[in-house]
């Protein structure tokens, strides 16, 4: 009986599932009941707008800000916004962005996991006709028609270590001592963490003059990896003369590395470590307005939302099914030299800005 | 008639509506050993789980010192001063003597849970010397032989000065000389006015040991009454409510020439050397020798479940070629371990699945292996109804089910799926009830009759005597004598068993039998 | 008397083979130590032991539960909620420190107290159950914490570099008081001796007499009580807590554990030299690579082989037992 | 039965009765799926619809490939943490075979680059076979990191769970390493068809693959002699080694036909995202378990079918997408996630104790 009963299930079940995969009839032939009231809504009322709005995670303060960005400005303009965070898995955004296909949503914007997966995520929307969106990181190919948003990590990252690199100059110069860098490199398996790694190294071997060989330090992006390693790296080697990190969220693993052992100094002090990171968050312009920290490589966030949500809107109204536009966000380094006028384009001192800090 | 320390007065047990015990009343007497028989199933670990505090009784009553009793766990009843030393021993062989003794109720410094090792280890040593245990009280369990454990099990109970010992079957792991050990010690026990009831299936042990003996059958008292009033007949009659003519079944086979197996010179160096065995079809050959003697690792060696350095092993006249299990199996042997829960069965599959393992190969399409379930099946029914076993439908009921001369017979049925020609049965019917040896036997004496093989291993020379045409017995790793059936005598078995090697003190200092 | 040399040789190796962990530990050090000798300097050792002192306090805690046969996959995510609602409870409830300490405590004992419900009263299969509050507390401290980083007031880092005796910090200095009252109350407490009892066969104990339920009651809350302070201990060096926080620690804990000959059937274990040995074995392994400056992509893969021979090693040992425990059967007197 | 009763009373029992036979049924799960299922169509009419049962499907297809093989590894009694390291390796290697483009800047630091890998791609790129020497050298690296684990847990009586949370950090890193973190693209067309497209439009051919691979466990695990060994080998290994089961072997086997699954799942996700991926499937892990353990698969051994692990992995990804369409802040998913197993286990141990009551009556 139980048997049975449950083989009626199974039947049930795939009965169903046959039907609701095979090819849907024409709408004209055969109208569905329910998709009848639908259609005859759907010019009378104006239709709340639905985008999809699919992120890798939301692990660093960076992304908590553009996540913030992107929500924040589509709900203040009526738009209902659906939210996927596919926890660092490919994979999963892709299951996830489907999900939203099948809940025919108007728009779907992504922060991929990576350039390959962006495109696969944009083949999809596109042969359902769904524009699409790419923010911060770039589609690795153009297979797919997509608005992108995008940063290169790889350049802002080695336009705030030129700026190092300069600072170092001066220090052999005044020292006749080559400096030795130390890189702190994310998770191996994250390209913006390679490609941040290739921008440091790319200025690394153009001023090889002034440099002595560079301690890797990996930190897999977590702050107790980071900690043990750069601590171990650090006893290792007690001449290091310039930090480049990753990302700014490990600022303060830094700090508690570097100040009990004296290092954790302002600009100027002879025990001054140059150091930079990437991001422009609000503990960055903290640290370089307080003098400890000498360049940061900024995307600006606020400016690649702005690019991919008007862009998304326009698309959208005038019916585009799979808009292509190709949005760069040049990025910047803030530097000690450029603080002044490029201080508050950092998106993290815009925020301490709304906090009240500045 | 001496004073009553323990009174259970119309005890009644159901499980699941089914009655396990009905109005069941014993009592116990300061300072005798009082023997409880009867088969699996009549009841006899019930009651004693009830007494121990591990079940307790539908109706009915207990009186501890004319004082009601009604344990309510373990706890409560080791309180009272019963101590129940199970069958399965109870035992952590992570730990060490001291803290098994006092597992639950550690000497303490000042009462801060701290526990006081040196007091600890001071009363285990005193509780493990009373019992003649000689090892120091901080050793593993894990160290121990199953005898040595038993003490351990007894020390705990004297440490909590138990007034009531209960035995579960307590010899069934032990060699002989434990055996003797222990019956010294339920002697001395006795002697300070301990009471003890004894459960075993050996009955010329209840025989010697007890001084009274209760008997049960289907949840009832069937007998009681002193030992002296008792005979191993007159108990077996009342332990399954008919006569039994015999202990061992009549002997019908005819032993031919043919040699189907032989062992030449086989020998692993520390465990077994130099063994010379053979069988001829037909025949029923005994293994006997003491605990340790290497008879179960001889079989290991020939079955293919271990390597051995030099030698050969010839079966039916062919060199085997590759000593695997594998091969053994092709070749027609079958081997019935000693330890049928452990090495025998699965005891949450069903019987058909049971009986189905050894044979499926065989009865597999040759293409990719697929089995044929229908031969399967039709041919573990005739083996079930051949060999009686005792089951609800073998497709349905788990091994787990059956009671453990059934699950015997289901561990020599895989076997009969294959019809081998070489039986190899270890131990057969360690610790199964008298009706179900009776049929064991039965079935090792058909399997002769059909012309097979059949090598039994076991520690009891009478049941081997009764059994076999021929007895080889081991000593030491290797085959100290071989009598023929008209020589079989007691004396001459033990003498070879305890070896030619009885002018080295160390070994007749180590030798120990097994009755 | 060949034969003699041989089972001497062999109780030798399994003398050798007994303190793996420890051997192989000393060998790594050592290893790495002559090829810079900067490895030998008390400023590295230092920085092994605090870096170590965090995950082992968890992996003891892990230790506990795979004693008694079970195991915690959720430590992780509870380091993450502990470590950030105490930190929340600071920055905006105005928590004094202590206070929001032993709040994050109570969280651990609560989240414990969950575990050992599921798992006794609800007969639950402890991997499963602390798998589902694996994702659930992270769930949980996302939505506290709306996955933006907390910080700790700098009192709090300030505390981790603190010196007890001029040089022992303070993460090591708990660490050591709960290697030390671990060890006491495994070794030497009627509990630990249960816990070993309960982890030997569950029913035996039972039958002994243990409550055994309260046994893996009291287990499940230890080890998730371990792991919220593991978080906050790591916290206090850290300073901040991100939202992928305490990911993969669970994995890390487990590790430790086995390397320091902890089974995963229960029953066998030690705190003391076992889960220390194998923690500090990790963080060897990891700051000599980093000394070595070995390829970032190499590390892994070594870290990983390493921890694959310790095991190799730990396996060989209780093969080469088994055949010692063997008796001698045959007469040793020709 | 236990439920007697007036005959006003026997409705009220009819419908106790039905529940009960629903709670006891070995595919309760399936039941729990489809009350989620149900009770989530008036507040999101989408989940019935035919795009999203789509994609349920095509997100329950490699889950259930790579969880038949975790199943196959509980059965022996062991665990296999290391399936999402070799569907990360095998889809690096696989994709660096069929590749036809890499680009000189991103792998010429990668130990493949130059005798395997180089800027005009794989040595098979663009010829036709290429995807199908791809599909075989990736199952055989999966087999052959199984067989890997199985050698060390037989041979060295290694826990599983120890040896194949090794192998996972250990091939893990070595897939990264492969290609110095960079994902492979360049893939050909055909191999996109794997993961996205479908026969007629109706059979996507992830479907395909997975019942083939179903199919096939199924028959191993009911019909051969291999199976029972495996169930076996799981419940008794000492009685098993007796009755001649060569249990080495049949450990090792276990272990690469999880490798093979996992090889096969790593197929069907490289194709759906056009990539060799050195982190590919590196989250799935706690699904695929979780996926075969909710199924009813023992952690304990011997017990376990293949039917249970589509019904678990079917849970999982339902409530997945359940989830996913209710719109709610992402770290409530997490939370009722987690709420939602406990749930489910709580009522599968309940369905269990309540047979085994009723059958002992």
């Amino acid at each position: 009986m139980k048997r049975a009963l449950s083989i009626v299930m199974l039947v049930v079940m795939f009965a169903v599932l046959v039907t609701a995969c095979a090819p849907k009839p024409e709408p004209a032939a055969a109208p569905a009941p329910e998709a009848t009231p639908a259609a005859a809504e759907q010019p009378a009322a104006e239709k709340k707008l639905k985008i999809a709005f699919a992120y890798q995670d939301l692990e660093t303060e960076f992304w908590v800000a553009g996540h913030k960005a992107i929500v924040e400005t589509l709900k203040a303009k009526g738009i209902e916004v659906i939210e996927f965070n596919a926890n660092e898995d490919a994979n999963k955004q892709l299951e996830q962005v489907n999900d939203a296909i099948a809940q025919k949503v108007d728009g779907i914007i992504i922060i991929p996991q990576d350039g390959e997966s962006a495109v696969a995520i944009g083949e999809a929307c596109n042969s359902a006709g769904i524009p699409f969106g790419v923010f911060n990181r770039p589609p690795s190919n153009k297979d797919a028609k997509a608005l992108v948003a995008v940063a290169d990590n790889v350049t802002i990252s080695a336009k705030a270590m030129e700026h190092m690199a300069l600072e170092a100059r001066k220090v052999f110069e005044k020292t006749g001592k080559k400096v030795k860098p130390l890189v702190m490199v994310g998770d191996l398996g994250d390209p913006n963490a390679v490609g941040r790694y290739q921008g440091f190294k790319n200025v690394y071997e153009k001023n090889k003059d002034i440099f002595t060989e560079y301690i890797e330090v990996p930190t897999k992006w977590d702050s107790n990896t980071a900690l043990a390693n750069l601590k171990s790296a650090m006893a290792a080697n007690k001449d290091v003369g310039l930090l480049f990190c990753g990302s700014d969220f490990l600022y303060p693993v830094i700090k508690s590395v570097l100040e009990p052992l004296g290092k954790w100094q302002k600009i100027g002090d002879p025990n001054h470590i140059i150091m930079g990171a990437v991001d422009g968050d609000m503990t960055a312009g903290k640290l370089m307005d307080e003098g400890y920290v000498d360049a940061t490589a900024v995307q600006d966030l606020y400016y690649e939302a702005e690019l991919i949500l008007t862009g998304m809107l326009e698309a959208i109204e005038k019916g585009e099914k799979t808009p292509e536009k190709w949005m760069d966000d040049p990025g910047f380094a803030l530097t000690q030299a450029n603080m002044g006028e490029m201080k508050m384009r950092m998106w993290g001192n815009k925020l301490r800005q709304e906090k009240g800090e500045l | 008639m001496g004073e009553n320390i323990l009174a259970l007065r119309n005890i009644s047990k159901a499980f699941y509506g089914i009655k396990a015990l009905s109005d069941v009343s014993i009592r116990v007497e300061k300072g005798e050993v009082l023997g409880i028989i009867g088969e699996n199933g009549a009841g006899k670990s019930t009651l004693m789980n009830i007494v121990g505090g591990v079940l307790q009784p539908d109706s009915g009553d207990m009186l501890l010192y004319d004082q009601p009793y009604k344990p309510k766990n373990t706890m409560d009843a080791n309180a009272s001063k019963i101590a129940f030393i199970h069958q399965e021993l109870n035992l952590c062989n992570n730990l060490t003597v001291a803290e098994n003794i006092f597992l639950i109720d550690f000497p303490k410094i000042n009462k801060i849970p701290y526990i006081n090792k040196r007091e600890m280890n001071r009363l285990a040593h005193e509780a493990i010397k009373a019992v003649g245990l000689q090892c120091p009280p901080d050793t593993l369990i894990e160290k121990l032989s199953q005898g040595e454990r038993q003490l351990v099990e007894i020390a705990k109970a004297f440490s909590m000065d138990a007034q009531v010992i209960i035995f579960d079957e307590p010899t069934t792991s032990l060699t002989a000389r434990e055996t003797e050990r222990l019956f010294k010690i339920i002697g001395d026990l006795k002697q300070k006015g301990r009471s003890i009831i004894y459960i075993s299936h050996i009955l010329s042990d209840i025989q010697k040991l007890t001084d009274r003996i209760v008997v049960l059958r289907d949840g009832n008292v069937t007998a009681e009454g002193t030992t002296s009033s008792f005979n191993i007949d007159s108990m077996i009659f009342n332990m399954i409510g008919r006569d039994m003519k015999h202990i061992y079944p009549e002997r019908k086979n005819v032993v031919s020439d043919e040699k189907k197996v032989e062992l030449v010179n086989i020998t692993k160096k520390g465990i077994v050397s130099n063994i010379n065995l053979h069988a001829h079809e037909g025949e029923v050959v005994g293994i006997f020798g003491l605990m340790g003697s290497g008879r179960t690792e001889l079989m290991h060696i020939f079955f293919g479940l271990d390597s051995f350095e030099s030698g050969e092993i010839k079966i039916k006249g062919k060199l085997k070629s590759k000593n695997t299990a594998v091969q053994s199996i092709k070749q027609g042997v079958a081997f019935v371990t000693e330890n049928r829960r452990e090495e025998g069965l699965m005891l949450e599959m069903t019987v058909l699945e049971n009986l189905s393992f050894v044979a499926m190969p065989n009865l597999a399409s040759r293409f990719l292996r697929f089995i044929d379930k229908s031969r399967i099946a039709d041919k573990a029914a005739a083996i079930s109804q051949r060999l009686r076993i005792k089951s609800g439908a073998i497709e349905k009921s788990a091994a787990k089910s059956l009671s453990g001369g059934n699950q015997q017979k289901v561990v020599i049925g895989k076997w009969l799926m294959t019809s081998p020609e070489i039986f190899i049965v270890d131990e057969p019917t360690r610790g199964i009830d008298v009706g179900a040896k009776f049929e064991v036997y039965s079935v090792i004496n058909n399997l002769a009759c059909d012309g097979a093989a059949v090598l039994v291993v076991s520690s009891e020379i009478e049941e081997l005597m009764g059994i076999c045409d021929r007895i080889y017995v081991m000593s030491r790793g290797e085959i100290t004598g071989c009598v023929g059936q008209d020589e079989f005598d007691r004396e001459t078995i033990l003498r070879y068993a305890f070896g030619q090697c009885a002018f080295n003190k160390n070994a007749s200092h180590e030798s120990e039998v097994q009755q | 008397m060949n034969n003699n040399n041989k089972a001497n040789m062999s109780a030798f190796a399994l003398k050798l083979l007994k303190n793996i962990p420890l051997l192989l530990f000393i060998l790594v050090f050592v290893v790495f130590g002559l090829i810079t000798p900067v490895f030998f300097e008390w400023d590295n050792i230092e920085n092994i032991l605090t870096s170590s002192s965090y995950i082992g306090i968890v992996a003891i805690g892990m230790t506990l539960v795979l004693l008694t046969g079970g195991i915690d996959l959720s430590v992780g995510s509870l380091m993450f909620l502990s470590a950030s609602s105490a930190g929340l409870l600071i920055r905006n409830f105005g928590f004094p420190i202590w206070l929001a300490i032993v709040s994050a405590i109570v969280i651990g004992l609560l989240v414990g107290a969950f575990h050992a419900f599921c798992i006794n009263k609800l007969k639950l299969v402890p991997f499963i159950v602390t798998l589902s509050t694996l994702v659930a507390l992270k769930g949980l401290t996302l939505m506290l914490t709306k996955s933006v980083a907390v910080e700790w007031p700098s009192a709090i880092t300030g505390m981790a570099s603190r010196r007890l005796l001029g040089f022992i910090p303070l993460p090591v200095f708990i660490f050591i008081v709960i290697i030390i009252l671990v060890q006491l109350m495994l070794k030497s407490t009627p509990l630990g001796r249960h816990i070993y009892a309960v982890g030997y066969n569950s029913e035996v104990a039972a039958k002994a007499g243990i409550d055994h339920i309260k046994i893996i009651a009291v287990v499940y809350i230890l080890c998730s009580v371990l792991a919220a302070i593991g978080g906050i201990i790591s916290v206090t060096q850290l300073g901040i807590v991100n939202a992928g926080y305490g990911e993969g620690e669970e994995f890390k804990a487990i590790a430790a554990a086995v390397l320091g000959g902890t089974s995963l059937s229960g029953g066998v274990g030690s705190v003391f030299p076992g889960v220390v040995i194998g923690t500090l074995l990790i963080q060897v392994v990891q700051a000599g690579l980093v000394y070595l400056q070995v390829d970032i992509y190499m590390q892994p893969i070594i870290t990983a082989g390493i921890i694959l021979l310790a095991i190799l090693l730990d396996s060989l040992r209780t093969m080469l037992e088994k055949r010692l425990e063997r008796r001698n059967i045959t007469k040793s007197c020709e | 039965m236990f439920l007697k009763g007036s005959p006003t009373e026997r409705n009220k029992s009819d419908v106790k009765d039905l529940f009960v036979k629903v709670l006891l049924s070995e595919y309760f799960i399936v039941f729990f799926c489809l009350l989620i299922f149900v009770s989530l169509m008036p507040v999101t009419p989408h989940i019935a619809s035919r795009a999203n049962i789509n994609n349920i499907m095509s997100n329950l297809w490699p889950l259930f490939i790579i969880a038949i093989g975790q199943t196959v590894v509980l059965i022996v009694a062991g665990i296999d943490l290391s399936q999402t390291s070799i569907i990360a390796i095998t889809s690096v290697v696989g994709a660096a075979i069929m590749t036809s483009k890499a680009d000189p800047t991103l792998f010429e630091k990668s130990p493949l680059w130059g005798w395997f890998l180089t800027e005009s791609g794989g040595p098979l790129a663009g010829e036709p076979a290429a995807i199908y020497a791809a599909i075989f050298v990736m199952i055989l690296i999966g087999v052959g990191i199984g067989c890997f684990n199985g050698f060390f847990i037989h041979k060295f009586k290694m826990p599983p769970f120890m040896v194949t949370l090794v192998s996972q950090m250990l091939f893990s890193a070595l897939a990264i390493y492969l290609t110095k973190s960079e994902n492979i693209i360049g893939l050909p067309k055909n191999f996109k068809a794997i993961g996205s497209g479908s026969i007629m439009k109706i059979i996507p051919y992830s479907m395909i693959f997975a019942i083939v691979v179903a199919v096939l466990a199924a028959i191993l695990l009911n019909k051969t002699v291999l199976g029972k060994w495996l169930y076996l080998v799981g419940s008794n290994p000492k009685a098993s080694a007796v009755i001649g089961v060569p249990t080495g072997k049949v450990i090792i086997f276990a272990y690469a036909f999880s490798g093979f699954c996992a090889a096969m799942g790593s197929v069907l996700l490289s194709a759906r995202l056009i990539a060799g991926r050195p982190t590919l499937g590196q989250t799935m892990l706690m699904d695929v378990v979780g996926a075969a353990v909710i199924g009813g698969t023992s952690l304990f051994g011997g017990k376990g079918k293949v039917s249970w692990t589509l019904f678990g992995a079917l849970f999982f990804v339902i409530l997945a997408n359940a989830l996913n369409m209710m719109k709610l802040p992402f770290y409530v998913v997490d939370m009722a996630k987690g709420i939602v197993i406990i749930i489910a286990v709580a009522f599968d141990v309940l369905r269990i104790e309540i047979k085994r009551r009723t059958n002992v009556m």
